[in-house]
């Protein structure tokens, strides 16, 4: 059987990309984020799982307002990453993996999950700076990933609640997946950061810190957080957050270990925060 | 594969699912390109090239040029869009319902309206 | 519309909900087109004549190009799909973002390393914080262009 | 609050837009399909709606594979139909209702529905014909619409029970919208039909017969049949009865048969209508 091993969050701001790939990461400015994911790299390199199911949101690449899906998962067996208008990242193709997508498509749809399927998408920065982030720069990315974006773009976008739900769901799919596959979920986005207008810049370190806090030791009522706290408190972008409780979901309901916890203020308008929790 | 072994066989019909619509990807994206006329108009002209030009499979070209529908299901065609190609042939769903049973057009419809009594 | 709004009070915010999405549906799909180097090109080109091959209001089509973010958003513009003007001018996200507080790149580059902008005064409406309709603009940039 | 003045459940065959234009109403072939229709113009003609909440599933006109939604609803000012690939006539667009389109958007997200909104969108034969056959020759439509895709192309579909959940919270947002237009809630395809494979040609009258009178006395009867299930007893394309059960369930609480005609077959297809309104 296949079963969830850990689960991994970070930010996923596009700056970050952008500093990898122009070869900036030894700046001071810079250093101090990256510093935040030495661990993780080695974590990672001793703990490749065989699948990454990465919970993102889509910037305005692979969806248009004309079509805008709540929760969309990726089937195809690759995906390029997207010009976004700064041109393509020079990072490897996404290697997808086509059966254990179709597998949890089934199994949550028929638990009243109304996914999207897709079989083709690119992919923007919410995906693939998370894995810079974890691998580096490799010519191949270490494992297949399973896409799933999530809308926190136009509103009305899904509650805390549905995400956490929708991670329980997604737990019991790849438990009931024959392959003895070791599966990590990934949560990206956050955490306090607002993009937009004369409030721009807005960073909310002691609610980052207790957000942090919540979703190591009691996730299911921090689920019942409103959006418009989430907005009000952590900023109008601070609502990524909500895919942080998918991953969560995912986990087991035995307390977690946490392997790593780094916080940092700031890269480019963002508060980093990074976790990874393992089963136990 | 761990979903095939939770299909469900039902003889003579195939569930157009996950490994279907992967499998089927450029012959139905060929097929749903016809619904524009302009498009249509192309395929005619050169059915092979236009084949190619969606990246078709040799088992997928060959079934959609001889539009035998049986094989276009097997190599992933789904109904609604294999439609498509058949209306640019004039076939309607009972000449297609025809081939793929085996029996005349006029048997079909009497077996279709035999159903209804 | 039946659900409320509450976050109509939060300041200096704009939530990309569904009267803003049907407001900037034309702005914000011009945006998108510009994720083609095509694209890019042909409307650094000519900007005012790749706009006019969109189905955006005038209004939309003079904030785009006076390059004025919180113009555009105020028209239903959304930042993710606006980011894609930033792009193609090659301006980071940071840049953009400072240009929507009237603060010099600088300034706000200055602001985030030191902590970012405090929530304490910007929760509500009607506090004191920075980010308040009476303290803006709230840099050197703009008090330039307030001039 | 919006009334919903009732629902329509009817089979959305392409063939029967090619009988219209060929004007093969009184057609032998034609006419026991046809002449169900005018009590269904009489009722709609005392009730009169103002909008069109449209239940069907696309094919392949509006959405590929690529992207391809469970739940889809339209949220444009209004909907253009286009050629499916036939080279059929089309029709003139249809007027749709941004109001009642987000106000439904923002209760079904609050209701935990994973919903993909299409600020633009085609709508096929599954759309126009039913409305085509409700209101003929009365071009532009006269209601204003709202449609709602239910994916019963690409496997996995949403269960029936889901569906009609989702017919039920599409009933409390008509319900909860502060307007006073009245409404009919529409549900498109089936009955039992399947178009491809060595099965072609399947009709299980039995089944849909009591399906029909199900959908009025317990439209949870179904529910009980897994997807599999409902292929094996309606045929591949037969899951359209998904749309229906959708439809059924906006009417909320008990209903009563208006009218209904039941006839074998159209094309390939075993055609039902089914009229309702709340008691």
């Amino acid at each position: 059987m296949a079963r969830i091993t850990a689960s991994v969050y970070t930010s996923h701001v596009p700056a970050i990309g952008a500093a990898l790939d122009l070869g900036k990461t030894g700046e001071p400015y810079w250093q101090k984020v990256f510093s935040g994911y030495d661990f993780s790299r080695q974590w990672l390199r001793d703990n490749t799982p065989d699948v990454i199911f990465l919970v993102y949101n889509d910037h305005a690449t692979a969806f248009s307002l004309e079509m805008i899906p709540t929760f969309a998962i990726g089937c195809a067996a690759e995906f390029q990453p997207a010009d976004e208008g700064w041109g393509p990242r020079p990072v490897p193709v996404v290697k997808g993996h086509p059966e254990l997508a179709a597998h949890i498509a089934q199994s949550v749809i028929q638990d009243d999950f109304d996914l999207t399927i897709v079989n083709r998408m690119p992919v923007d920065h919410g995906l693939t700076v998370p894995l810079s982030l974890m691998c580096g720069q490799p010519a191949a990315w270490p494992c297949p990933v399973i896409p799933f974006a999530v809308n926190v773009v136009q509103y009305p976008v899904p509650s805390g609640r549905r995400c956490y739900n929708l991670g329980r769901a997604i737990r019991k799919a790849v438990a009931s997946y024959d392959q003895p596959l070791k599966v990590q979920i990934w949560g990206t986005g956050g955490m306090s950061h607002q993009l937009q207008g004369p409030r721009a810049g807005l960073i909310n370190r002691e609610w980052d810190s207790a957000f942090l806090d919540r979703l190591i030791a009691d996730p299911a009522d921090l689920a019942q957080m409103s959006h418009i706290e989430y907005v009000r408190e952590a900023g109008s972008e601070g609502i990524e957050l909500v895919m942080w409780l998918i991953a969560r979901g995912a986990m087991s309901d035995n307390p977690p270990r946490v392997a790593h916890r780094f916080y940092h203020v700031p890269a480019s308008n963002t508060a980093v925060g990074h976790l990874i929790l393992e089963n136990t | 594969m761990n979903t095939s072994k939770q299909k469900r066989v039902i003889p003579g019909t195939t569930m157009f699912d996950g490994e279907q619509a992967r499998k089927g990807y450029a012959l139905n994206k060929m097929c749903f390109s016809f619904n524009s006329a302009e498009n249509r108009a192309e395929y005619l002209e050169d059915k092979e090239a236009y084949c190619d030009k969606y990246g078709l499979n040799e088992q997928q070209k060959k079934a959609a040029l001889s539009l035998q529908v049986l094989d276009m299901l097997a190599a992933g065609g789904n109904a609604y869009y294999l439609a498509k190609l058949g209306g640019i042939f004039g076939l309607d769903m009972q000449d297609v319902g025809a081939q793929q049973t085996g029996m005349t057009k006029e048997a079909f419809k009497a077996k279709l309206v035999e159903a209804g009594k | 519309m039946a659900l409320d709004k509450p976050y109509q009070d939060v300041p200096g915010t704009t939530i990309f909900d569904a009267e803003q999405s049907r407001l900037g549906y034309h702005l914000n799909q011009f945006c998108m087109s510009l994720m083609k180097a095509e694209n890019r090109a042909r409307f650094k080109a000519n900007e005012r004549a790749y706009l006019d091959e969109w189905l955006m209001t005038e209004e939309q089509k003079q904030a785009v190009l006076a390059r004025d973010l919180n113009w555009c958003i105020r028209l239903g513009g959304n930042i993710y799909f606006l980011a894609k003007i930033g792009a193609t001018d090659g301006k980071s996200f940071q840049q953009m973002a400072g240009s929507m507080t009237g603060m010099t790149e600088e300034e706000y580059r200055d602001m985030m390393i030191a902590g970012g902008r405090s929530v304490e005064g910007n929760r509500v409406v009607g506090e004191d914080g920075n980010a308040q309709a009476h303290r803006q603009p709230q840099g050197k940039a703009g008090r330039k262009e307030a001039h | 609050m919006a009334k919903i003045v009732g629902g329509i459940n009817v089979t959305h065959v392409p063939y029967i837009g090619r009988a219209i234009a060929n004007n093969l109403q009184q057609d032998p072939y034609w006419k026991p399909f046809f002449d169900g229709f005018p009590p269904v113009r009489q009722w709609l003609a005392k009730v009169k709606p103002d909008i069109a909440v449209v239940i069907y599933n696309d094919h392949g006109l509006n959405f590929f594979l690529d992207k391809m939604p469970t739940f889809a609803i339209g949220a444009a000012p209004e909907y253009s139909n286009a050629d499916e690939g036939w080279g059929i006539p089309t029709l003139p667009p249809y007027q749709g209702d941004v109001d009642l389109s987000w106000h439904m958007i923002d209760s079904l997200i609050e209701e935990e529905f994973d919903i993909v909104t299409c600020q633009e969108m085609l709508v096929d034969h599954a759309f126009t014909i039913p409305l085509e056959l409700f209101w003929p020759d009365q071009h532009p439509c006269p209601v204003r619409t709202v449609p709602i895709c239910v994916n019963t192309v690409q496997f996995p579909l949403p269960t029936a029970a889901r569906c009609f959940k989702f017919g039920q919270a599409i009933g409390r947002t008509i319900e909860s919208w502060d307007s006073d237009a009245r409404v009919v809630v529409i549900g498109t395809g089936g009955l039992s039909h399947q178009l491809d494979g060595q099965r072609a040609g399947f009709i299980n009258k039995e089944f849909d017969l009591m399906f029909m009178e199900k959908l009025i006395s317990d439209p949870l009867w179904v529910t009980r049949y897994s997807i599999p299930d409902l292929v094996e007893l309606t045929g591949t394309q037969g899951v359209e009865l998904l749309n229906w059960l959708t439809a059924r369930g906006a009417l909320l609480g008990e209903v009563a048969k208006v009218h209904a005609n039941y006839h074998v077959p159209i094309s390939n297809t075993a055609s039902g209508l089914l009229c309702m309104e709340a008691v």
